[in-house]
């Protein structure tokens, strides 16, 4: 049905798919797993023709498709071609009733004014679509009204019937779910996969993503397990095993911490209690938790699982909820202003997006916060109100910085947008450490920057940490890289603090508890 | 989730004053609101698919008036008179408003999220061209049959083209009288035939798409939905049902105004649509009517009100004249704060 | 920093201009005339096209509101001239008259442009068209008494047109102007044109300057860096406002006459297009955009008027003036769209 | 002079105020003269753009029995249909213009009379007056839109013929449209640019002539300026263009008085030592018609005239005027379209 033949794929200089290859029978339920950044969804998004793929490039290797090579351009190519998928987000039109999400594109029409109107203009057959709808549904065991308004249903009920209306596709011949189950019940999750079977059996293949181990293994004829981009093994039915899927997922390394862990003081420096943060697509719920004085706090989970949630709620960049205690003081966080002359500051995890301003100079945006918000770097006139930027100080510091954090660019006046992403990860920080935070949040630090780079930014933030007396609250879904950091490492599950471990632990144990899932209970 | 939109009941409370303040008598401005629905209603109508495709409201309706203009003047300049001129003028108008539509459409692709601004501008671009075709071309490079419609210079259409031979062949059948009220059956259930037209093609698969897109572009092309295909389609939709409108307003009026016709239709319509409780992303065939019958029956008894109370007629001019501009202002400020609170709840549903 | 590249509207706009310069000088049309009068229009119309600046750089768009501010200005003008201050004096009055209102009107013009992020343009349009019938209720009641600014035969309410010769009509044009080589020269008026774009370019320097640059180019950066957005932009609108504002004041006194009710309406169209003209795109603009755009596009405009009427085929060099100035618009919009769907 | 109160009631249709000042006042003076008897209309401020509204405005008029008669000084274009709606209702309706611009012969066929200036004869009027001022050139600025109106575009041929008849040169002019696009801002900055170009090229013995009202703001500061020749506006008045250009300082109280107006315009004439360059009508046209159309209207209602004539409108027409106006058929075989032309005055 699906072959993949090496497939690779770069975003820049970021290998996000390195000669990855896989093939997927009719009939098939084909598992999919690998830690957060391996490559699943850049997988999924080549076989399903997303235009991101496109205007990045397109990818190298070979996507054979009912033993024909394919190149989808758009997910209308795929869809045409039979590839169904079931997103993340719902895809679905809230002002329409069940029925009609589940018709939609591939509405029942009354044949006889067809053949006047065309397809597009002809008459609907609701009452047909209204039967072939709720028959879907009873087949995936789900007792819904096909009438009722889809804004107004459940959760998990939208996920039925973003599900459904993939079922609905006349000649759906392979079905990619990306973590379909991930907002459901175990009960729902249950009746779907029943739902899902079913369909296979008439000999769709489908292609299954997800976090929940213990899914896959019960569920799927073969799982794939992707590591760093790589293909790292692939088992059937008779060798899985939750135990053999983490060990697959970890891999054989031995991971050294660079620093002894650091005993927790008795004061805490920030305490959250029941702090929940609305950030859009990853949500953190009623956190409880103290962060002390001097020490380097790691927090991990799976992508939406809310790790990176924590900063902007501090900063008041999303809305949150809840108490923090910031020295023994309420804090009320609404501004970031407010926050920075508390001394409290965040690297966000999207650097182009919020992080920098790439038309600007490396020089402006290392001062830039500095000047608008500490009153560094400025240079006084006697008009009131109006005061220009030292240039004099300004480049002494970016000078000062470029050296001392090994950045590569040509001039302390090159465009930003010209460095590569550890460069500009590096002007960043440089921007942070101009303002001396006491408190700094880092979220994603290494995010989408090559190896090399990796190891310089996190030895600056030990440094910066070292030299400044710094807290620093690092979320990262590198697992590897926190334990070789931090003094001790929250996971986050569903938006809810999960679990504090030690760094030391065992991989396989933060793995599971990324999955929600404690060492004991398998 | 439809919030009370309170836009029409102010025009109603607006208009019930100024009427009460007009002195005018009830019949009088009735059978006017009945003439404007016939002459404006389908112009209104025409802004609906666009709206519920995302696209804003289409300024651009005015390129589908002139593709009107240009089948009149056509038909003048062959002299047909009645039925085939008729044909003539909504052939020839169907055929360049789905042309110039195509050509909207794509311009539009390229100008996504500046929908609205691109069709004001389009419709300026488009409006010069007409000039030049008709005040240049005509008696240069086009040689017109009928040289009564030249000015007497020999280069240029005169700016007034009586259409005698239409005026009173479709307006007046089936009229009906009851008292003072002149009701044009036919017309108003032609109106009433284009509304349920564009009540059946949102029903339509194609419908289906145009709300799909207007929800979002992102989850049309997951559906995988040829997004720029359909808004073209959206676009030539409107274009032409623009075209077919200004056809009735012309043959309303009798006579055309061969320059400056056209003008301000957009304007007004959209006006006309937002008082009638729509907002720039959603809109419905009753808004449409609702906001014809409001706007317009404030604009009606507004300078005759402006003139009583203010003891000048003027001051009743400029009051109409910011109530069109003021309601699209306005409606755009209102609903854009609407979406705002629409995107963060969607965004938030996931993970519970 | 410096990447003004020549796109197609300017190549267009230049070889336009160059095929008439050539033109003219076929037809003996007077280029020294030609010159002068070029260097006039610059700054009149240069000062309008300048407040564009600060809101395109803030991210706001083009500031189709323009009337907004050529009101405040206008308002200005009028009580300057119900004083019957006269000369430079008089003119500088107008431009200090009018700044209050500038920014009054400007922050609540900010404060609904703020209301509509992402549709600041259409909403500016529709704004700057809505205030217009407002402001007119106002002119014909407006309680002004010099009778030179009333109506003649009625003699209450606002003439639609006022004189200013014996005011300050071309107190500006006329300081310091000289004649170099049958050119007259405005070197008052291009000093103060200079002057004014040395200011906004020192504002852009400053802190408060580097603060709207950022909110231009990335609303999150700023935000995240304590900058309080809606401020920063709200500002950027009332710079715009005032700059309008004193545009119109140098306009009108190099035109001689004040103009009130529906004149300034379309004023926004012609300076959007004189800045796209420059190579304005977005919040990529310069203040040489503006100097370069203001000139090419109004000396277009000066050169083509009497070439076509020796040509005798004056409608074609009208109408597709028209179309040049709604073409250039319409090309920046859809550039601009076409980039950045490619980057999504 | 207290009239009866009579039992029906005429119509008066102008611009608004910022449009044209001179119908609108003179409508006013009509209503005030006959207090109760007038109901005084404007039409939309952007006629052009808003046909709708002034076919409504004017029907409005039609619904209104006691309404027996509609007066209406415009000057624009494109009212017809609204005459011939009101006169497909109400047939018995005496409509007056003075004047729409629209199409002469279609006008005739639905209109009970049509006053205008004399479009054709002031096309040989004015350049005879220009020579007699001393005029060696005749310059005519107008725009496409104008041009496409078949009243003007004749007007500027008959120019043309008498200029070349009296041995002048004739110059049609092209400025910027205000009718399409930007206004009339452009229109008029090109004005303040090419006048002093045409005038250092033909000379000061030059006469200058624009279509469009605005313009004349422009012209006659110019003239002021260049001292050329501007023997009269496109509407002859002495409030247009005069008040701005000359900065006039009119009081409240001699507000319409057009003797002290015009005395005024000699004195700052001669200040700039233009004395026997400018020229116009001595009593605004604009505000001349619908005193005189409404007694027209009124004597016809009241059948006191029956027979509309040059020799029954002429007393009538001296009477409200106060100076001899010359009245002349716009075409030999129609009975309801009359021309005027009045003496004229230089200053």
């Amino acid at each position: 049905m699906l072959e993949l033949r090496n497939i690779s794929k770069t975003f820049g200089a970021f290998h996000a798919l390195k000669s990855v290859s896989l093939a997927i029978r009719p009939g098939e339920i084909h598992g999919l797993v690998g830690a957060n950044g391996s490559g699943k969804s850049t997988l999924l998004n080549i076989i399903s023709g997303q235009r991101i793929i496109h205007d990045t490039g397109g990818f190298r290797g070979e996507l054979l498709y009912e033993n024909e090579p394919r190149r989808f351009a758009s997910p209308g190519h795929a869809i045409g071609a039979g590839i169904g998928m079931v997103h993340q987000e719902f895809a679905l039109i809230p002002g329409l009733s069940v029925s009609e999400n589940i018709s939609l594109t591939g509405e029942k029409i009354i044949e006889f004014s067809r053949k006047f109107l065309g397809n597009d203009l002809a008459c609907i057959n609701r009452s047909a679509n209204k039967a072939n709808a709720s028959a879907i549904l009873r087949r995936m065991g789900i007792d819904l009204d096909p009438g009722l308004d889809t804004g107004n249903l459940s959760v998990s009920m939208k996920q039925f019937v973003e599900i459904a209306r993939e079922f609905n596709r006349d000649r759906l011949k392979l079905l990619l779910l990306d973590e379909p189950t991930a907002v459901l019940g175990t009960d729902d999750a249950a009746r779907l996969m029943d739902a899902v079977k079913g369909i296979a059996e008439h000999g769709t293949a489908v292609l299954y993503v997800s976090h929940r181990l213990e899914e896959i293994v019960s569920f799927c004829d073969r799982v794939t397990v992707l590591r760093n981009g790589e293909v790292a093994g692939s088992l059937d039915k008779k060798q899985n095993g939750i135990k053999a899927l983490s060990d697959l997922m970890v891999g054989e390394k031995v991971i050294k911490t660079n620093r002894t862990p650091m005993k927790a003081s008795e004061k805490p420096v920030i305490q959250f209690s029941s702090f929940s943060v609305e950030k859009p697509g990853d949500r953190l719920e009623s956190l409880d938790l103290a962060v002390f004085k001097g020490e380097i706090l790691g927090i991990t989970s799976l992508s939406g699982h809310g790790r990176t949630a924590i900063g902007p709620g501090i900063m008041g960049i999303c809305p949150s909820g809840g108490s923090v205690i910031l020295h023994g003081k309420a804090l009320h966080a609404n501004h970031p202003l407010k926050m920075i002359k508390k001394n409290i500051w965040m690297l966000p995890e999207d650097r182009r997006g919020e992080g920098l301003l790439a038309d600007h100079s490396i020089m402006e945006n290392m001062t830039f916060t500095a000047i608008q918000t500490q009153k560094k770097f400025i240079r006084k006139t006697p008009v009131p109100f109006i005061s220009f930027p030292d240039e004099k100080k300004c480049r002494a510091y970016a000078e000062s910085c470029i050296e001392a954090l090994d950045i590569n660019c040509r001039s302390v006046f090159q465009k930003v947008r010209e460095l590569s992403g550890g460069n500009q990860q590096k002007v960043c920080i440089a921007n942070a450490l101009s303002m001396t935070p006491d408190i700094l949040f880092v979220n994603d630090p290494t995010r989408g920057i090559d190896i090399a780079a990796k190891e310089s930014i996190l030895g600056l933030l030990v440094n910066a940490h070292a030299t400044h007396g710094m807290t620093l609250v690092i979320s990262s879904g590198e697992l590897e890289e926190l334990r070789r950091i931090c003094d001790r490492i929250v996971v986050l599950y569903r938006g809810r603090l999960f679990d504090v471990l030690s760094p030391d632990r065992n991989e396989k144990d933060f793995i599971l508890a990324c999955s929600g899932i404690r060492p004991g209970d398998s | 989730m439809p919030q009370f939109n309170w836009v029409p009941l102010v025009f109603a409370v607006f208009s019930a004053t100024a009427f009460y303040f007009s002195e005018m008598s009830a019949a009088f401005v009735t059978n006017e609101v009945i003439t404007r629905f016939i002459r404006d209603g389908v112009m209104v109508l025409a802004l609906i698919i666009p709206i519920n495709a995302g696209m804003g409201v289409n300024f651009s309706i005015i390129v589908g008036a002139l593709c009107a203009q240009v089948g009149l003047i056509l038909a003048v300049d062959y002299r047909l008179g009645a039925v085939s001129g008729l044909l003539l003028i909504s052939t020839v108008g169907i055929l360049l408003s789905i042309f110039s539509g195509v050509i909207i459409g794509i311009c539009l692709n390229r100008a996504k999220r500046r929908e609205m601004i691109t069709t004001i501008i389009i419709g300026f671009l488009a409006t010069s061209i007409y000039q030049l075709i008709f005040m240049v071309g005509y008696g240069t490079v086009i040689q017109p049959t009928n040289q009564e419609m030249m000015l007497s210079r020999g280069i240029g259409i005169r700016n007034m083209v009586d259409l005698e031979m239409f005026r009173n062949v479709i307006d007046t059948l089936w009229l009906f009288r009851i008292e003072s009220i002149e009701i044009p059956v036919l017309m108003i259930l032609c109106v009433f035939g284009f509304a349920l037209m564009i009540k059946y093609i949102m029903k339509t698969r194609l419908g289906k798409q145009f709300m799909v897109i207007g929800e979002s572009l992102e989850k049309a092309e997951a559906l995988g939905i040829h997004v720029g295909r359909v808004r073209i389609k959206a676009i030539v939709a409107s274009t032409l049902i623009a075209c077919l409108g200004h056809i009735f307003y012309i043959l309303n009026i009798g006579m055309l105004d061969v320059y400056t016709a056209q003008m301000n239709t957009d304007i007004f319509s959209c006006a006309a649509l937002l008082a009638g409780g729509a907002t720039v992303l959603k809109a419905d065939v009753r808004h449409a009517f609702l906001g014809i019958v409001l706007f317009h029956s404030l604009f009606i008894v507004s300078p005759q009100a402006g003139q009583n109370v203010f003891g000048n007629p003027a001051l009743g001019e400029y009051f109409r004249s910011f109530v069109a501009y003021g309601t699209i202002a306005f409606a755009l400020i209102i609903s854009s704060k609407n979406q705002e609170k629409l995107s963060i709840k969607e965004k938030t549903v996931k993970v519970t | 920093m410096k990447r003004v590249g020549v796109q197609i509207p300017q190549f267009f706009i230049i070889f336009f201009l160059i095929l008439m310069m050539f033109l003219a000088f076929r037809l003996e049309i007077p280029l020294n005339w030609i010159i002068s009068d070029a260097l006039v229009r610059l700054v009149m119309n240069g000062v309008l096209v300048l407040s564009l600046v600060p809101m395109l750089r803030a991210g706001i768009g083009i500031n189709f509101g323009l009337p907004v501010g050529v009101i405040a200005g206008l308002l200005g003008l009028c009580m300057s001239v119900n004083m019957s201050i006269k000369g430079l004096l008089g003119l500088s009055a107008g431009i200090l008259f009018s700044i209050p209102f500038a920014v009054a009107l400007g922050y609540g013009y900010a404060g609904i442009l703020n209301r509509v992020k992402g549709k600041e343009e259409i909403t500016a349009t529709f704004v700057g068209f809505s205030f217009i019938p407002l402001m007119n209720f106002f002119w014909s009641t407006a309680p002004f008494t010099n009778p030179a600014m009333l109506w003649p035969i009625g003699g209450k309410g606002m003439r639609p047109v006022i004189g200013l010769k014996s005011y300050f009509a071309k107190a500006l044009n006329q300081l310091w102007m000289v004649e170099i080589a049958g050119v007259r020269v405005p070197i008052g008026l291009l000093l103060f044109f200079g002057i004014l774009c040395l200011l906004l370019f020192l504002f852009f320097r400053t802190n408060f300057g580097r603060a709207l640059k950022a909110v231009g180019e990335n609303e999150q950066f700023a935000g995240l860096a304590g900058i309080n957005i809606s401020r920063v932009r709200a500002w950027a609108v009332i710079l715009s406002t005032v700059i309008g504002a004193i545009g119109i004041c140098v306009y009108a006194q190099s035109y001689g006459f004040i103009e009130l009710y529906d004149a300034p309406l379309m004023m926004a169209f012609p300076a959007a297009s004189a800045i796209l003209v420059g190579g304005s795109m977005g919040r990529h603009t310069h203040i040489i955009h503006v100097v370069i755009g203001t000139f090419l596009f109004q000396t277009t405009y000066l050169i083509s008027g009497p070439i076509a009427n020796e040509l005798m085929i004056p409608e074609v060099a009208e109408i597709f003036r028209l179309m040049i100035t709604n073409g250039i618009i319409l090309y920046a919009l859809l550039y601009e769209g076409g980039k950045s769907h490619a980057a999504v | 002079m207290r009239q009866p109160v009579k039992d029906y009631r005429i119509g008066i249709v102008t611009p608004t105020l910022s449009a044209s000042e001179d119908e609108f006042r003179g409508a006013v003076r009509v209503a005030k003269k006959y207090p109760g008897m007038i109901k005084h209309i404007s039409l939309p401020e952007n006629f052009q753009e808003e046909q709708e509204t002034a076919i409504t405005q004017i029907l409005s008029l039609g619904d209104q029995k006691d309404i027996k008669a509609i007066v209406i000084c415009a000057g624009f274009s494109g009212i017809l249909p609204a005459i011939q709606k009101v006169k497909a209702r109400r047939p018995d309706m005496i409509v007056i213009t003075a004047p729409i611009w629209d199409d002469p012969d279609m006008m005739a066929k639905y209109i009970d009379l049509c006053l205008d200036t004399d479009w054709i004869k002031r096309g040989i009027t004015i350049p005879e007056k220009a020579q007699r001022m001393g005029a060696k050139t005749f310059i005519h600025y107008s725009f496409p839109t104008h041009m496409a109106k078949e009243v003007l575009a004749k007007r500027r041929d008959i120019m043309k013929e008498t200029c070349e008849r009296l041995g002048m040169k004739f110059l049609a002019l092209n400025t910027p449209d205000p009718k399409t696009g930007a206004g009339s801002t452009p229109m008029l900055q090109f004005l303040q640019e090419d006048i002093p170009r045409q005038i250092a090229k033909y000379g000061r013995d030059t006469c200058i002539f624009g279509t469009n009202c605005p313009m004349q703001d422009v012209i006659i500061a110019k003239a002021l300026e260049l001292k050329f020749i501007m023997a009269e506006q496109c509407c002859p008045t002495p409030t247009q263009g005069y008040p701005a250009a000359m900065e006039l300082e009119i009081s409240e109280q001699d507000a319409g008085d057009f003797d002290k107006i015009n005395t005024m315009i000699r004195r700052k004439a001669a200040e700039a030592g233009c004395t026997g360059r400018l020229s116009t009508w001595p009593v605004p046209v604009g505000y001349f018609f619908p005193e005189f159309s409404t007694e027209v209207a009124m004597k016809l209602i009241e059948g006191e005239l029956t027979d509309i004539g040059i020799s029954s409108l002429s007393p009538m027409a001296k009477e409200v005027a106060g100076v001899d106006v010359y009245f002349e058929k716009m075409k030999p075989d129609l009975n309801n379209y009359y021309l005027i032309i009045m003496d004229s005055i230089i200053y």
